[in-house]
């Protein structure tokens, strides 16, 4: 259980929510797609906390370890809010639209 | 040799993750893919237990599992009024998608393979503590406190914004 | 004292003009300007004679400078030798005597005082030619004289003829300056001057071994400065193949004909020729004596069968200019000023003459009623093409409508058949025969002295033309004013002209007699200019002067035989224009023999009729239509151009190509055709093509930028991580 | 010198205490105010801005000017270049409001939200311009971009409105996604958040061959995408146009200024400061990665404004090009170039926002952002229009106007490191740009209306366009502002 | 008192620019007053400057520099010298002139008619007093708006379009400009050593060693001058615009865009490629083969091009126009000659071209306000009913087809006898369109003026007397430089040896 093996589930997991994104004809699909992202990215910073010992010229390095971690709480709340606010649009879209496909709310173009 | 029943259980994870993940992206109806997506925070918050991570597996599962995914299961609720929904998928895109996705994969994995300082590294030298106290402590004393407070900021104007802009606009 | 005489005698006519174009801005006119400018003119005239009194034989030219440059100045000035004062006098006698005529002659012309006005500018622009000291100021004086011929060619310009004739004019004319003009440059890069006269002038520094080394490249260098510059004088003096403007140029009112176009303006080439003759090379002399040679043949040709009276006498011109070129050319520096001198009288005399003839047929008032009616009815074509009058001959310069005007109009028969017997070559008495002599003499001279076939043709050239000149005007005489009158409604109306303009006449009479014209004998008064700084040739053995007998063939403009100037040319440039005794006396008689020849088949076929003239040109119908169509010169120049035009031809198969007439149009014509097409296609096409090609690509592309905005956000977001993908992936393979 | 810890670093933090504070006392206020005609939140939000104003030059002055410091133990960093982004966004956002206050297509009943939301969006573009911790740099950068979703959002009655908000989060959280995974592949390649220190760990990990340069270049190109969203550069950009023409107008105006700036004041800080060394720059050019960058986005902004029709989307995808055209001065991050970056987003400032205030007053008056209602508009509000012309000539970089000497800057930035090719496609990028920008000029001038009446304006409305004219036609004339931006560095 | 003269001049335009618009729109006659006396008062400033210029030294006179934007060393620094006070008395001329030609045809808009003009006149007077090369810059492109505008608002059917092209054209040439002046600043000297200053530039050019002295440095920058001065002057290919520009315009514009404009091009190539890249000026006009005879080909084809051009066209203004253009390339093959008789000529011939063309134009203008159309050949026989302007319309076409004794003889003439010295050829080919020149002048004379009065004509009104004040100065200007070049030479020879010093 090196560095790696986390490393190449959270990419797997980065590569999937891409290809949700990119390819799930359906907004509340594109949220997951981003929260799958997410996860592939706090993974990564908990991980490398885990695993990278802090240099010794980097300056106050001293609690070091966790700082991945903290990291990865912030970015949990993040996209809390930011699947908060994205639902939020995507009931607007649905009023406005009476759709959530992505390709359907297209009236912007050009 | 010892039996590697937590190299197992890791990889059972890692599976159950990526495998979830996969059925996140494919399944066809979103209420499949929204309990899929559920598997997979699990399996991200197992991982985090494995990473020594407590408090953030802990918050992981309550606050995605229990605030996200409802969310999202809402969202499906009130986008189609019923608990299924097929999603449309086009060929092309899908394919185009597919290659996009391989080639980041390819890239990521290529770096992960030659970045020779997280080569040959492990856990095994550091200590396993709990760390609920002492993220408490960098975030409330250390420096992560102005990311708190602006997070807090942030948190308020989510607020603010999803309300101002879910609500039924009356239309006069 | 020179220099303020000289100021007035070209400030009084210029004033005049001044006078006029401020009056003319307040929108009304001077009330007496006629009297004005003849006022100023007569001026001019007296400072003139008092001048001949000042001047010393080998004068340095008074000159300021006019621009200076810095490193390089040109200055301006005036050169003031025997030959200049005479130019001075005969263009300020035979201006003021056309002045006077044209007081009758002009009256009652809505623009009559424009006329005098016009020539007092012309007056000037020549007076300013002839006295300039440096080639600057003659090209200056001899645009401005082209552009007076213009003005009074297009005097009136309702006249559909006369608009195209100024015009033909000056453009001709304008195709020879700009010859001039290179002439004018490449000897300014040679000796950074266009001074002539003085310590640095050209003719001077000629003999400079520093500034000019006499090797055959700055020979061959001299010979086409020469040659170019005696392009402007074939333009100007209407010289083959640039002569076809001048017989148009009859268009203009008559005293204009006599004053520019017979004795002053036209005379200006074979001035700066002589004013040049320093300069010219044998090679580049030979060129002039040449096309002198064929002009004066090809116009008497011509003259023979036209029947337009003025257009006679403008063939006559172009012929007498060729015979002064021609003695230019072979070097007989004063036998070409002298006929310029003789010539400006009895020409001027023989125009007036015909005008006082036109004038009697034809109230100037009426002929101009009639005229603007005419000019009415002629429409400009749509592609600027306008019927060329010259073949329609007005009614009262016809010579078929004339007859028996001596007794009608006895001043005026009796003056023209002076200035007639003068320009036939009558011998002795009249100042033509001595001056043709001088020339013919010269020629045969210098053909006798270089044993030069080129002159020996020359000569046969000159005596053949002298002949057939005494032919035509004795014909013109013949049917104007002997016989009886063809067309006796007209020959009732006509009547003797008032003095003002049968005084002029009689002065120009008596100046047709060689007694005025004595001071050409003066051979301490007037003097050749050096003709011999080129330097011995590199090839004696091919010169003529290697007394071996052999004739010379070896001609070429710039080629080797520049040899000629050999080491006693020296002593040819003086006897040349003395005639050597044996050429002399031969040239006499042959010159007698042929004029009276000339006069005498003239009085057979035209008085006595005892010949058919009609019955010879049905004989000789392929030279008679030759010469009836003037050599076809003018067609020559329409059909080159025409015949370029063939691929353009169905554009403008509705259109008559045979009306396309007259060089100008032609070239305008061909111009828009091929030019204009062209030049439409490229900057339409080509240019703005281009711009617009690239600036549809941009458009295009901007437009493709703009589909990819599809609307679709999942568009967007492939196209931001399928840039991740690119940038890595290019960064990774650079 | 030492990070300042948590409670010490308050004072210096007042300016964006106090535009918290006056978010929420707007807020709260207009829950307790029910009048709702008067603009009294609006101009409560501007006595906010002005407060926090004040506090910039009073925390300014207690700060050694060559000494910047380092605030809450490194999260943030307070100096010259944060006061400078931090006063431009000020104005911006003061800009802003008083366009809301005359635009009239915004809701009146929400009036203490909207403006709460700008004061909000304002705190996050000043931490944007101060972090140096990179998830300082994540957590301002999301607090922005998701009070922007919002705001673009904000008309909820409108269709284009809530698009432009579901294009932009969509887009907006992919982009910060990836970005997030490219910090954290920063983060474990550097062992570290500091992006002050990140500089010389990559470098010096890089020299001893712990990481591939294909790893920093994957992370630089994945943190591109997220401030590239910011800034709309291409191939980052496409939201943009969508949400700027479906966005309020004043949020358009807002989102082009402002957002663009604080994108670039991140960018520039992240990049100066964080991978600015030469071994850094011999193992990845992103000199040259940010030099095609820019070209590309100038390009692509230029050509796809030519066949707009609608103003407002024509300004989008000019405010696209200008970005490419900031980039230039980004290429090198020389001090020319940062310079010339602070002096043309000065001059930005004023000739776009002026430009969008003129779109809020013909949509005003006509109802339409069409290029259409433009027509005649010389004679109808001959002002107006002389206004306009100024801020779009001004755009197109034409003397004498600032925006011109704004653009010599940059290019100038440019040929000082020999990037001709660069100088050369911007050049002829603002020729092109010259066709849209005076089609507009044409409709205004040389054609004419088929509705003639006058357009009435009130003083006021001219007075607050003269506030953007004038600098529009001094500021190049000016040594000041040129010494000013020339003080701008970044250690 | 005398540093400030220049600058008064160049600003009192802009001052009146802003008094007119301050004026209420409905006082017409008002603002056409103000407009003239703004623009009277810098034709007596230059009038002034001309009479007290010290004509012995080739020094800048009347300098002033004060710093501008110090951080990049830009100077206030404007002066003349023989070369601009020359081209400032022609611009300050015709500024007056103009807004006499607009007194009575401005239908529209005449407050911001005026307004531009001034603001019009300023960028030019600026640009030919500048000596900071940003400030010419920046002055150059001044012109650039009021131009647009003044053609595009108030011009002729095809407005928008010619406007637009105008704008694009001259952007399109001064963005290579901008380049080359940035490349020219960045290379001037060490950072803070680095000027803008067109006198110390040109001194460091010719500095061996220097970096700005390098030959292949300078071939860039001149190609990046040369190619912003070359649309401007026009000089083919990029001509294209001058036509439209020239219909579109209305006549006092036109006649601005002729008169001084172009000579704007052909200035700064002098003022800037010449005497700032002698090197870069050797390798396009000193050397074998195509590349060294470039310049001169340029002029030559211009030369010919226009005038065929001319003769090809139907509407009168446009043949002007083209006439513009073969004109123009007198003056660069004189300037392509380097030495001082072609310098001088094609100095001269800029004064003068001003001079005539302005005249063409306003000749034109009197035309068209009567008959409103510009076709050549639906006039006939004018001649005959408006004597005094046929008149004066001869004297202009004279003076413009060369004539000597008028103005436009002398420019030519020293051209050619210069760029002969050194591109013999050429110029031989050259002299065609002298006679071309003549043909299609002649030829416009004869289809308008000469032949039987077209009939629809009958009652055209005869030139009146405000028409005939804007054309009498130019008339006299043309006559008495004809026969006294040295008026004018005398102003800027000094200089011009200066400069033939800088290039060999």
């Amino acid at each position: 259980m090196s560095l790696q093996h986390y490393l190449v589930i959270s990419s797997i997991l980065f590569t999937l929510g891409i290809f949700a994104v990119l390819t799930r004809k359906n907004a509340i699909s594109i949220l997951m797609g981003i929260e799958l992202i997410l996860n592939s990215c706090n993974l990564n910073f908990v991980a490398f906390s885990r695993f990278v010992k802090p240099s010794e010229n980097i300056v106050g390095a001293g609690a070091y370890v966790l700082d991945g971690q903290i990291i990865a709480i912030f970015g949990i709340v993040l996209a809390a809010a930011e699947a908060a606010v994205f639902l939020a649009i995507i009931l607007a879209i649905y009023r406005e639209f009476g759709s959530i496909r992505p390709d359907e709310v297209d009236t912007l173009k050009g | 040799m010892e039996f590697p029943l937590k190299t197992l259980i890791f990889y059972g994870f890692a599976l159950v993750t990526i495998g979830s993940a996969l059925a996140v992206v494919t399944f066809r109806n979103i209420v499949h893919a929204a309990f899929a997506l559920m598997v997979t925070l699990f399996g991200v918050a197992g991982l985090y237990v494995f990473l020594q991570a407590d408090f953030l597996a802990a918050t992981q599962v309550i606050v995605y599992v229990g605030g996200i995914l409802v969310l999202i299961l809402f969202g499906v609720m009130m986008t189609s009024g019923r608990l299924e929904m097929r999603i449309h998928i086009e060929r092309g895109q899908l394919l185009l998608g597919a290659g996009i996705s391989i080639a980041l994969l390819a890239l990521l994995l290529t770096v992960i393979a030659n970045m020779p300082v997280w080569k040959n590294l492990t856990d095994d030298g550091i200590p396993h503590e709990p760390t609920t106290e002492q993220i408490g402590k960098m975030i409330l004393q250390d420096k992560f406190l102005l990311p708190f407070e602006v997070v807090s900021v942030l948190l308020l104007v989510a607020l603010i914004g999803a309300a101002l802009i879910s609500r039924k606009e009356v239309r006069d | 004292m020179v220099v303020p005489l000289i100021s007035i005698i070209l400030l009084a006519p210029l004033a005049a003009f001044a006078i006029f174009a401020l009056f003319g801005l307040a929108k009304r006119s001077f009330p007496r300007q006629d009297i004005l400018s003849t006022a100023a003119m007569l001026v001019a005239l007296g400072c003139s004679l008092y001048l001949l009194t000042e001047v010393v034989p080998k004068p340095d030219p008074y000159t300021v400078e006019w621009i200076s440059l810095g490193s390089v100045t040109f200055s301006m000035g005036f050169y003031l030798d025997s030959v200049t004062v005479i130019m001075l006098i005969v263009v300020t006698l035979v201006s003021s005597l056309v002045h006077i005529f044209s007081i009758g002659y002009m009256h009652g012309d809505p623009r009559y005082p424009r006329f005098f006005a016009f020539l007092s500018l012309f007056s000037f622009s020549m007076l300013f030619l002839v006295v300039s000291d440096n080639l600057l100021g003659i090209y200056i004086g001899w645009e401005l004289v082209g552009l007076c011929s213009y003005l009074l060619i297009g005097f009136w310009f309702e006249k559909d003829s006369a608009a195209n004739a100024c015009k033909k004019a000056f453009l001709t004319t304008r195709v020879g300056d700009v010859g001039m003009f290179i002439g004018m440059m490449m000897l300014f890069k040679k000796f950074e001057t266009l001074s002539l006269h003085g310590t640095n002038g050209i003719f001077t520094l000629i003999a400079d071994p520093a500034k000019f080394t006499g090797d055959t490249s700055d020979i061959v260098w001299l010979s086409g400065a020469g040659v170019l510059i005696f392009c402007g004088a074939v333009g100007k003096s209407a010289q083959v193949p640039l002569h076809t403007w001048l017989p148009d140029a009859m268009e203009g009112p008559t005293p204009v004909s006599a004053l520019i176009h017979a004795a002053t303006m036209v005379a200006a080439g074979v001035y700066l020729t002589a004013r040049m003759f320093p300069i010219l090379t044998p090679s580049s002399s030979l060129v002039i004596a040449y096309v002198g040679g064929i002009t004066a043949i090809v116009a008497a040709t011509i003259a023979i069968v036209r029947f337009d009276i003025k257009r006679v006498l403008a063939y006559s011109t172009v012929s007498q200019l060729g015979f002064m070129m021609l003695a230019l050319g072979a070097g007989s520096y004063v036998a070409g000023l002298f006929h310029l001198t003789t010539h400006a009288f009895f020409k001027a005399l023989l125009f007036l003459g015909s005008g006082s003839v036109i004038h009697a047929f034809h109230a100037m008032h009426a002929h101009h009623d009639e005229e603007h009616a005419e000019g009415n009815q002629h429409e400009h074509d749509d592609h600027g093409l306008v019927h060329e009058h010259g073949s329609e001959i007005p009614p009262d310069q016809d010579m078929r409508n004339m007859g028996g005007l001596r007794r009608k109009m006895p001043w005026t028969f009796g003056t023209m058949l002076i200035a007639t017997l003068s320009i036939s070559g009558v011998p002795f008495i009249f100042s033509g025969f001595w001056s043709k002599d001088k020339i013919l003499a010269g020629v045969l001279g210098r053909a006798m002295e270089w044993n030069s076939v080129h002159h020996y043709i020359l000569f046969a050239v000159a005596l053949v033309a002298a002949g057939i000149t005494a032919f035509y005007m004795f014909r013109l005489i013949f049917m104007t004013f002997f016989g009886e009158p063809r067309n006796q409604e007209m020959h009732n109306m006509a009547h003797e002209s008032p003095w003002v303009m049968t005084v002029p006449l009689v002065i120009l009479a008596i100046l047709s007699f060689p007694v005025v014209n004595t001071i050409w004998f003066n051979k301490d008064y007037i003097k050749p200019p050096d003709q011999h700084h080129v330097q011995a040739p590199q090839h004696a053995d091919i010169s003529p002067n290697n007394k071996t007998g052999k004739v010379d063939f070896g001609f070429s403009i710039f080629g080797i035989s520049e040899a000629h100037a050999a080491e006693d040319e020296s002593e040819n440039a003086d006897d040349a224009h003395h005639g050597h005794g044996p050429a002399h006396t031969i040239a006499m008689v042959l010159s007698i023999i042929v004029a009276g020849l000339g006069i005498l088949l003239s009085w057979l076929f035209y008085h006595k009729r005892r010949f058919s003239a009609e019955s010879v040109a049905t004989t000789f119908r392929p030279v008679y239509t030759l010469f009836w169509n003037k050599y076809y010169f003018d067609e020559f120049y329409n059909g080159v151009l025409v015949a370029l035009t063939v691929w353009k031809s169905r554009l403008f198969a509705k259109f008559d190509l045979s009306i396309i007439d007259g060089i100008v149009n032609g070239v305008a014509t061909v111009t828009r055709a091929v030019f204009a097409a062209f030049i439409g296609f490229f900057d339409n096409r080509v240019i703005d093509g281009i711009v617009n090609r690239v600036a549809k690509v941009i458009w295009s592309v901007g437009g493709r930028i703009r589909r990819i905005q599809t609307g679709a956000i999942q568009t967007y977001l492939f196209v931001v991580l399928g840039g991740i993908v690119l940038i890595i992936l290019i960064f990774r393979v650079l | 010198m030492e990070p300042i810890k948590n409670i010490e670093s308050l004072a210096y933090f007042t300016p964006e205490i106090l535009l918290v504070v006056f978010a929420a006392a707007v807020i709260i206020l207009d829950l307790l105010v029910k009048d709702q005609e008067s603009d009294w939140v609006a101009y409560l939000s501007l006595i906010g801005l002005g407060c926090s104003l004040i506090a910039i030059f009073i925390t300014n002055s207690l700060v050694n000017t060559n000494e910047p410091i380092s605030l809450f133990l490194g999260m943030i960093r307070l100096d010259e270049f944060a006061v400078f982004f931090k006063i431009l966004l000020l104005l911006a956002t003061a800009a802003t409001i008083l366009f809301s206050i005359r635009s009239e297509e915004l809701d009146v009943r929400l009036k203490g939200e909207y403006y709460a939301l700008l004061l909000a969006i304002t705190f996050g573009m000043f931490l944007m311009a101060s972090s140096t911790n990179l998830l300082m740099i994540f957590i301002s950068l999301e607090t922005v971009s998701l009070t922007s979703y919002i705001l673009a959002g904000f008309l909820t009655h409108s269709p284009r409105s809530s698009e432009a908000a579901f294009k932009y989060i969509t887009y907006g959280a992919v982009a910060s996604g990836t970005m997030l995974f490219g910090l954290s592949l920063i983060f474990g390649m550097a062992g570290t958040g500091d992006i002050t220190q990140i500089s010389s760990q990559i470098a010096s990990v890089l020299a001893s061959g712990g990481v591939s340069a294909l790893g920093v270049l994957i992370a630089i190109t994945f943190i591109l995408a997220g401030i590239g969203y910011k800034i709309a550069s291409a191939p980052f950009h496409m939201w943009s146009p969508d949400v700027y023409e479906g966005a309020p107008i004043p949020i358009t105006a807002f989102l082009s200024v402002a957002s663009k700036a604080a994108g670039f004041a991140l960018f520039l800080r992240f990049f100066r400061t964080g991978f600015d060394t030469p071994e850094i720059l011999q193992s990845i050019d992103w000199g040259l990665l940010l030099a095609i960058v820019s070209a590309l986005t100038m390009t692509v902004g230029n050509l796809a404004a030519l066949p707009q029709r609608n103003v407002k989307r024509l300004l989008a995808y000019s405010s696209i090009a200008h970005g490419g055209y900031l980039l230039m001065g980004a290429v090198l991050l020389t001090s020319e170039g940062l310079s010339a970056i602070v002096f043309y987003l000065i001059v930005y400032l004023f000739m776009n926002l002026g430009a969008f205030y003129v779109v809020v007053l013909i949509a005003n008056e006509s109802g339409s952002e069409m290029i259409e209602s433009y027509r005649g508009l010389s004679s109808r509000a001959p002002l107006v229009a002389g206004a306009m012309a100024i801020f779009l000539f001004s755009l197109t970089g034409i003397p004498p106007f600032a925006g011109f000497f704004g653009k010599w800057l940059l290019f100038n930035a440019v040929i000082s490191k020999g990037l001709y090719w660069l100088a050369f496609i911007g050049l002829l990028n603002s020729v092109v740009s010259l066709y849209y920008y005076a089609r507009i000029i044409k409709a205004m001038y040389l054609e004419s209306a088929e509705d003639t009446d006058t357009f009435s304006f009130t003083k006021s409305t001219f007075a607050l366009l003269s506030v953007f004219v004038v600098p529009t036609i001094f500021i190049g004339f000016l040594n000041i502002f040129y010494s000013l931006s020339a003080k701008i560095t970044l250690q | 008192m005398d540093q400030i003269l220049l600058s008064l001049m160049i600003f009192i335009p802009l001052l009146g620019m802003i008094v007119v618009l301050l004026l209420p729109r409905e006082q017409e006659e008002l603002i056409k007053r103000a407009t003239l006396a703004f623009t009277l008062i810098p034709l007596i400033l230059a009038v002034y400057l001309f009479i007290n210029y010290n004509t012995s030294t080739a020094n800048t006179q009347y300098f002033v520099s004060v710093p501008w934007i110090d951080t990049f060393h830009i100077n206030y620094h404007v002066g003349i010298d023989g070369l601009s006070v020359t081209l400032l008395l022609l611009t300050a001329l015709l500024g007056p002139i103009c807004v006499l030609a607009s007194w009575r045809n401005i239908e529209k808009g005449l407050k911001a008619y005026m307004a531009l003009f001034l603001l019009l006149e300023t960028g030019m007077l600026g640009f030919f007093a500048a000596l900071d090369l940003f400030l010419f810059f920046v002055f150059f492109e001044l012109t650039l708006l009021p131009m647009y505008f003044l053609i595009g608002v108030w011009g002729g059917p095809r407005r928008e379009y010619a406007a637009i092209k105008f704008f694009l054209y001259t952007l399109f040439g001064s963005v290579l400009m901008l380049v080359a002046i940035i490349a020219v600043y960045l290379n001037s000297g060490a950072p803070d050593a680095r000027t803008f200053d067109i006198p110390t530039l040109i001194t460091l050019a010719s500095t061996p060693g220097h970096a700005l002295a390098d030959p292949g440095f300078q071939m860039w920058v001149f190609l990046g001058f040369f190619i912003g001065f070359a649309v401007k002057v026009p000089i083919f290919p990029f001509h294209t615009w001058l036509p439209d520009a020239h219909v579109e315009a209305p006549t006092a514009i036109s006649v601005i865009l002729a008169g001084v404009l172009l000579k704007m091009g052909t200035y700064g190539f002098v003022r800037i490629n010449m005497a700032m890249f002698p090197e870069g000026l050797d390798i396009f006009t000193n050397g074998d083969g195509i590349l060294g005879h470039s310049l001169a080909l340029l002029g030559f084809i211009n030369i010919v091009y226009g005038s065929f051009c001319a003769l090809a066209q139907t509407d009168f203004k446009k043949l002007v126009a083209y006439s513009s253009i073969g004109h123009m390339g007198f003056v660069i093959l004189g300037l392509a000659a380097r030495n001082p008789e072609g310098i001088n000529g094609a100095v001269l011939q800029m004064f003068n071209h001003g001079v005539i063309s302005a005249m063409l134009f306003l000749l034109v203008g009197v035309l068209y306000d009567r008959a409103h159309h510009r076709e050549i050949n639906g006039f006939g026989g004018l001649g005959s009913r408006m004597p005094i302007y046929t008149g004066i319309t001869t004297l202009a076409f004279m003076a413009s087809l060369g004539l000597p004794g008028l103005s436009g003889f002398w420019g030519e003439a020293l051209s050619l006898l210069g760029a002969f010295q050194e591109f013999e050829i050429l110029t031989i080919l050259s002299t065609i369109g002298i006679v071309v020149g003549a043909a299609y002048f002649l030829w416009t004379l004869q289809r308008v003026f000469l032949g039987a009065l077209n009939p629809k004509y009958e009652e055209l009104p005869e030139i009146n007397r405000r028409e005939i004040v804007t054309l009498v100065p130019l008339g006299i200007l043309t006559i008495v430089l004809g026969m006294f070049p040295s008026i004018a030479i005398n102003m800027f020879y000094v200089s011009v040896s200066n400069l033939v010093g800088i290039i060999n």
